[in-house]
């Protein structure tokens, strides 16, 4: 157990490392990310005790134990639960939510579209594989349909969810995506995550090379396929462009066509950004990458905090001997 | 005051009935503040309808609210009513059949008409066919003298007027039983001042409702009831959930951590949510959760945060906390989980108490998941209920249920308010530094009550990360070793037992000494048992008495109070859990006494229980 | 308890009506949709046994008590997960799901949005009052930012659901709104909700007199805020009309501004559906009813019973002697 | 077959143990199925890593499969083994504290590098520093024989070359135990056909290792273990999950209830999902949920239009299911909840056994809320747990929690395939019309059983509606009626104590019927206990004992049996929770003998408790 700093020496990665054996199998995508977020932190300057990770259970949910900070490893799909009471208690800390895509969208599916709506001043991780990990490889709620998985032997039969279109159509005021091995863009939505206040959302596109191996091949393989959202620019890749539809939806057109979308992740009104969730391997094979919507909003916390001052201000400190004596009252002597 | 003949009665029970529309709340909260106010002891039930405004007029529309008080000290709102006031058809139907005879009720013969009487199920009116034989019934046109005494208000139709008719219920029933009534004035002025119509209707309804009293020939004597003879101090009336806001604001202040309440709404907890939320300045933070799952989970991580975590429901929201408890188990961290227990099972009846839920708070989690549980016993017992469970969740670093229900959160009763300075003071002791040399063990206890140091985020050097896996002694680190998990297991169970130690002995109430049969019981039935054990002693037997707080661990002396006693009675509102306990922990043949009612128990029939089993 | 019919006499409202005395209030507007409901039943020409009604529990909840079909009332906030499990076994019944907002949205959020990307075939019915009604007054996931109420007294801090866009979000294929007073119109969309094979996801704005009266004045009361979408028609409501902006979100403008949208809830593509769900009090003081979005995708409970039927198709019905001799076996004689 | 000398043994304990990539689990199962062919009697017990994939050659990441065989009937899959094969250093350092002197050691000495000894945490490598004294210890070159034996297959690299050595190890370890080797040639033929490479690579390797049995001068003996005398029929191996499934299909079947599974995953209950969605050809609907309230919810949803509704998990999902539980219980439809234990609380150890839910199931309710309780006593048979448990919730329309647990689901055993024609059929009588005048009401009870009918929708004319709200009895109108409650609080607690009536009593196993002492058992502890009776009998004492299959209510007889010894010991891998139940219910002051370390019970151990107990 290595002592804080308080902030005063610059901190760097190793720093971020706990002393427990990292326990991912071998080549998981995890690795890559968990790397990612070690080198990342620094760059916040915040000391590490004012850190946490806060986790269910999968095996993305073993990430808290890697960093030599504050961690929680929790109970099956309720971190975003325990995460809103700390982050609301504590205003003073860096809250860290992370976990895999059948523990936040599946069993955890309502918390998460809760925190996000509340907009509590949290970043959230969402690893997603497309599989249940951790108990061996049953199908998961972002399995693509047909999914042959141990638990549908003839294949999955619904349709999955998008994860950033979940987050959009529940009031998120921060979502993004990044892949688990391109450490460069995932760096920088970690950047913007951790700077936006409210709950910021992020779906890494995590390898489980085990029961889903491949899955992402599409972008993560083929970067061909990768279109990088940067904002204020036309969001163009390669010789191809997306575009705003006569439909209201994205689409993907030849990169000279006019009226190439310059993106604006600032957007209040989210119907861009929805239309862009849309743009997954199965409506045009190609993705985007990077931050979809960034927009400010009072965060739960701040707002709760407000009001417990101004009932101060209004009514002064609470004093408990006012209190219960409130009401009627009446001597006996 | 009165210039009629005045009689003198020890104690009364009052019942107020009428429509959910009708203000009978009202009424009795105003009843009971008079007479609170003139020194009587005093205890209250209302009963609500389950239905939000189920129809005007209708049976499942009745709402009640009864008022028991005396020149000494009660123990319950009482078993039957002396007096009735029944606002309508459906009121008198839904409630004749608890006075006794010789009761006295009063009737508001204003809304006795066809479609009243239908909508109650009358074929003919009770108040014509004889069934009220038996009693003293006072036939009064309360909405016509109502909508008499309020004509020329300005600004007042004469459906608002009619609707002031519970102030003249009021006002006559304050004549009637010599209250006071500048309270209730100064009350109006203070409530309906906004809309002065509205405060000159109730008032003058009040007045003329005390004045027809007096005037009446109707009735005839009115009757006084001496103060009680109660420990000197200041008093207001509580009620148990009012009592449970107030002790754990008490335990936030008295321990130094800031109160984070995470709730979701449900009947009857949710007026604590609601009462908590107009605290506050007291740096209390309120969070009305999507679920109870959250609502316990984010208690959990406020409390990790180093908060002091409360989470509160009702049976159902309850048992979907379990999981999170269990988690709290293993964490070893504050919390403190309130159950409002109600009739169950599943929905069950919802408005109603029951004491059944104590196995679930016991035993509800998988695994071998021990957890203190503390139970209230009146509803200002709450107030000590709920520092006490606040303070063992804090002091031992473990959740902690507090069981309380319905009849305690809405029932109230007069409660010597407490000197702020006298209460304990509950150390709260983060960990500041490393506990074996440079190094931190977040598992590494403290030897006499065998918590674990409490780190709190932000305090540099103790990083840590903790979960739901089982931990290895000492250092907290994941461990699948069998004999590091038997002695975990023993260990955490170890950890609750030890509160033993640190809670008072169990008090034997046994005035001569010489019983052979102890009655024992826990939660609500304090006031029930008590009613009756002391109408046993009055007819000249002797039995003793037991009120158990703490239901896990047992104060140490338990077993030989149980063992002292030939026969030992437990009664419950559910079929015998604290009896299954008792009997499997000390192999005492006690019995129980068990009914499931969604009522507090009558103390008339509790008594005579225990009198067949003193006789036999 | 009237019997069955097996659909030989034609139905009329009063079959649907049970022996129940109905409970609500005075004035709410649960009564209104009950009426249309019952009024409506007849139509679907389905014998009263084989509809059924699931519910939760809250004020709205209690509708199956007054419907004379099959009903469960179950627990807060399960109704959908019932209800998936009924219909995916029973194919042969009608199915429909009730419950408020807070029933739905709160407890029940995690439940509604799986059932929704699964499109088992259900017709759910949100009676969204913005509070919660049945425990007296508190706050709910739809209640507009600032809602002072019994757990709110200074005024709530989060931001509300908009459930269209929730469902929206969720993969929904089907998603409408109606108003509890307006019958025509709430007739229409339970007629082709009722006719959707999948999830089919109707809101109905309810106004609770108690605790919340006056919620929904703006389109209730003001029925010139009502945009009326129908499919192929431009979407205009008295001098105003809804046009796709520039930046993908649908926006008023004035009726005769070139470019009106032309309603197409068939489309495949989310995108303007979820923009017209945008459309509320806060964002234009109107708000689209009609039907969003009604679009086909298999459904959960059809090709969960493909599989079977495809299943014993290539391997035979299930022989249970065979079962328990699979794999090695040995004689012990 | 082999021309060295033959040892006869009446019992061999062999515990394979490598990494999680060696192949480990399929060495274990091939040796157990050629064992199981020559008619021995077998048990066996994976013991998984907790991790996916811990880094290889870690001591995490060790896997390990331990089989007993015999010549007579054995209940448990043996305390310690007689052999261990560990494939690399990590297996031998985890499990040869487990291996008692004398034993015999096979160990891998090509994986006995400085990096596999470091990942061990070895300093000095065990087979030369003394650490393996007193044991039998065959140092075989495992890995660069398979090599060697592969070379020149096309298309195998020498890495794939080297994932062959298990079957190498397989082949040498037949030999030795003079099991038979056409079945596992078949085997991997079936198995590997696909890739005709890789099926060569194995066959050689799997020769091999037998011909280097036979040839290596290092085993100087092979052994034999005669058949068992065992009943006569058709086996196969069963594991308890699997048997699980067999057991749930035949219900259906039995009941002509189409099957309707809701799950969620979670160790170590999955494998019952996972095998069920492949029986889709018996009608069976798997669904797997969004959580473990949504799989329980479908799975009464299902129930509620006449299907067999089945829901799985273990402790932390059986926790979350409870609010569910209670509404069926409310409901009174059939539902079978199935908890696979494993060690808690919390997430707590989630490979290994436990039987601490067992209070859980039955008290984690809120409100008065009975549910029967039937407990599998071993693999095999969990196949008629699972049918009894949903014969009950069938016949009396209510919730039955089967309690199996992590070593029964993975633990396997020779199955006595049973007479399909002979299982008893279960009768669903579904309501099909009024059932009093013209008038249906749905909690009209058959007086026998006190079952309510079960109206299933798309029945014409018994339209109704049910719900989490007290029932009136009879018509099942919302009731709020006090007396109602209590009594139908009582009624549903009487169906459940009712069905004591229609399960087998008690079954003691006292061969000479004098024995003082009675041990009482349930769930997975049967085959633990059974071999510890058998050693203190062999020891020549008498002691009695006794299995519970039904948790509640308990078999009739239970009270009289217990009654009849002078002391009772309850051995539970808990800390007493029947042991809790029978001193409430029966008050005995029985005994507990309690481990709670996440592993079956070493019989040794407990058969030196009872000695001990017996010569007291
Ligand atoms: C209440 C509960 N239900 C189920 C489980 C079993 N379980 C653990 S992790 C997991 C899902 C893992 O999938 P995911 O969240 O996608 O994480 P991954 O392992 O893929 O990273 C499940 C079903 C559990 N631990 N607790
Ligand atoms: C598990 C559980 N938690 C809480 C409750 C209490 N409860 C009943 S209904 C309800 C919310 C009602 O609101 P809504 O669903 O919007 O329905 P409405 O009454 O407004 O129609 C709540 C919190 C409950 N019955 N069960
Ligand atoms: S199972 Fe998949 S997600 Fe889990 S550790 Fe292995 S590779 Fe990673
Ligand atoms: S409280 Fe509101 S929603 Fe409930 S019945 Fe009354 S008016 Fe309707
Ligand atoms: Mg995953
Ligand atoms: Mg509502």
């Amino acid at each position: 157990m290595s002592s804080g700093n308080g902030g005063l020496i610059p901190l760097t990665a190793k720093d971020f490392k706990s002393d427990q054996e990292v326990r991912w199998c071998p080549g998981c995508g995890d690795y890559a990310i968990l790397n990612a977020v070690q080198g990342f932190m620094p760059e916040l300057e915040i000391p590490r005790e004012k850190i946490v990770f806060v986790s269910g259970i999968g095996c993305a949910a073993r990430f808290p134990y890697y960093m030599e900070t504050y961690g929680m490893h929790s109970i099956h799909g309720r971190a975003p639960a325990i995460a809103t009471g700390l982050a609301t208690a504590r205003r003073d800390l860096s809250v860290w939510v992370i976990g895999g895509d059948g523990d936040m969208l599946s069993i955890g599916g309502n918390h998460l579209i809760h925190t996000l709506r509340r907009n509590v001043n949290l970043t959230i991780l969402l690893l997603n594989n497309e599989v249940y990990g951790l108990t061996k490889g049953q199908y998961s709620p972002t399995s693509e349909r047909g999914k042959v998985t141990k638990s549908t032997p003839m294949g999955s039969v619904d349709q999955p969810f998008n994860p950033l279109s979940v987050a959009i159509g529940a009031e998120a005021t921060f979502v993004a995506r990044a892949i688990d091995t391109d450490k460069k863009e995932l760096s920088e939505v970690l950047r913007a995550a951790a700077a936006h206040r409210g709950t910021s959302f992020v779906e890494v596109f995590q390898n489980c090379n085990i029961y889903n191996d491949g899955a992402f091949d599409f972008v993560r393989e083929q970067k061909e396929n990768r279109i990088y959202l940067r904002a204020g620019e036309p969001i163009v890749f390669g010789d191809r462009g997306v575009r705003q539809a006569e439909d209201g939806s994205a689409e993907v057109v030849d990169a000279s066509t006019p009226g190439i979308l310059v993106h604006d992740p600032s957007h209040v009104e989210p119907s861009v950004a929805f239309a862009l969730s849309r743009l997954t391997f199965d409506t045009v094979g190609a993705t985007p990458l990077g931050i979809f919507r960034s927009v400010a909003r009072p965060a739960y916390d701040e707002a709760v905090a407000d009001q417990i001052r101004l009932a101060t201000e209004q009514r002064g400190e609470g004093d408990l001997k006012t209190l219960l004596h409130a009401g009627d009252t009446w001597q006996i002597d | 005051m009165s210039s009629k003949p005045v009689e003198h009665l020890d104690r009364v029970i009052i019942r107020f009935a009428g429509d959910s529309g009708d203000g009978i709340q009202l009424t009795g909260d105003r009843f009971t503040s008079e007479t609170a106010l003139l020194g009587n002891d005093l205890a209250t039930l209302p009963d609500f309808p389950a239905e939000i405004r189920a129809p005007a007029g209708s049976l499942p529309g009745v709402s009640g609210f009864q008022v028991h008080f005396a020149d000494h000290d009660i123990f319950t709102s009482g078993d039957q009513p002396n007096v009735l006031v029944a606002m309508n058809p459906a009121a008198l139907k839904t409630n004749l059949a608890d006075v006794p005879k010789g009761g006295m009720v009063i009737v508001n013969t204003d809304a006795f008409n066809e479609r009243n009487l239908q909508k109650a199920g009358y074929e003919a009116s009770p108040l014509s066919d004889g069934s009220l034989a038996g009693l003293h019934v006072h036939e009064v046109a309360l909405t016509s003298m109502t909508v008499t005494a309020l004509k020329g208000i300005e600004g007042i139709t004469s459906r608002e007027a009619e609707r002031s008719k519970n102030f003249f219920a009021l006002g006559l029933m304050l004549w009637l039983y010599h209250r006071k009534t500048e309270g209730t004035l100064a009350f109006i002025e203070q409530k309906f001042g906004n809309t002065p119509s509205i405060a000159e209707a109730n008032t003058r309804a009040f007045k003329a409702g005390y004045n027809y009293g007096e005037t009446s020939e109707d009735f005839a004597v009115s009757y006084e009831i001496a103060p009680a003879h109660l420990a000197p101090g200041r008093y207001r009336q509580i009620t148990g959930n009012g009592a449970i806001t107030c002790g754990l604001i008490a335990a936030s202040r008295l321990s130094g951590l800031p109160l984070f309440l995470g709730a979701y709404p449900i009947t009857p907890a949710s007026s604590i949510l609601e009462e908590l939320a107009r605290h506050k300045n007291f740096g209390v933070t309120t969070f009305q959760a999507e679920d109870e799952i959250a609502a316990c989970g984010a208690a959990l991580g406020a409390s990790f945060g180093g908060s002091l975590g409360v989470t509160t429901s009702a049976g159902p929201g309850v048992v979907l906390k379990s999981e999170m408890v269990g988690l709290a188990v293993m964490l070893e961290l504050p919390l403190v989980i309130l159950d409002i227990q109600r009739a169950g099972p599943s929905t069950g009846m919802p408005t109603k108490p029951e004491q059944a839920d104590l196995l679930l708070v016991l035993f509800g989690r998988n695994g071998e998941s021990p957890v203190p549980v503390v139970a209230a016993s009146s509803p200002s017992q709450c107030f000590h209920a709920a520092i006490e469970a606040a303070r063992i969740a804090i002091k031992y670093r473990t959740p902690v249920y507090l069981l309380s229900d319905a009849s305690l959160a809405n029932g109230s009763e007069p409660w010597l308010i407490p000197d702020v300075d006298a209460l304990p003071s509950i150390a709260s002791p983060f960990a500041t530094g490393p506990n074996d040399g440079d190094l931190f063990h977040p598992y590494k206890r403290d030897p006499d009550t065998l918590a674990r140091p409490w780190a709190v985020p932000g305090t540099p050097g103790l990083e840590h990360r903790i979960g739901g896996l089982e931990k290895e002694d000492v250092t907290g680190g994941i461990s699948y070793d069998p004999d590091n998990h038997d002695a975990m297991v023993r260990l955490r169970a170890r950890k609750v037992a030890n509160i033993a130690a640190d809670i008072p002995d169990l008090e034997v109430d046994d005035p001569d000494g010489g019983a052979r049969i102890l009655v024992l019981g826990w939660g609500s039935t304090y006031g029930p048992i008590g009613a009756a054990v002391r109408r046993v002693r009055k007819a000249g037997h002797e039995v003793a008495s037991a009120h158990l707080h703490y239901l896990n661990p047992f104060p140490r002396n338990t077993g030989d109070v149980l063992r002292r006693y030939d026969r030992v009675l437990v009664p419950e509102m559910n079929t015998g859990q604290l009896l299954k306990l008792i009997r499997a922990e000390f192999l005492v043949d006690a019995v129980g006494y068990n009914r499931v009612r969604g009522l507090p128990f009558r103390s008339s029939e509790l008594a005579e229980t225990i009198t067949a089993l003193v006789e036999r």
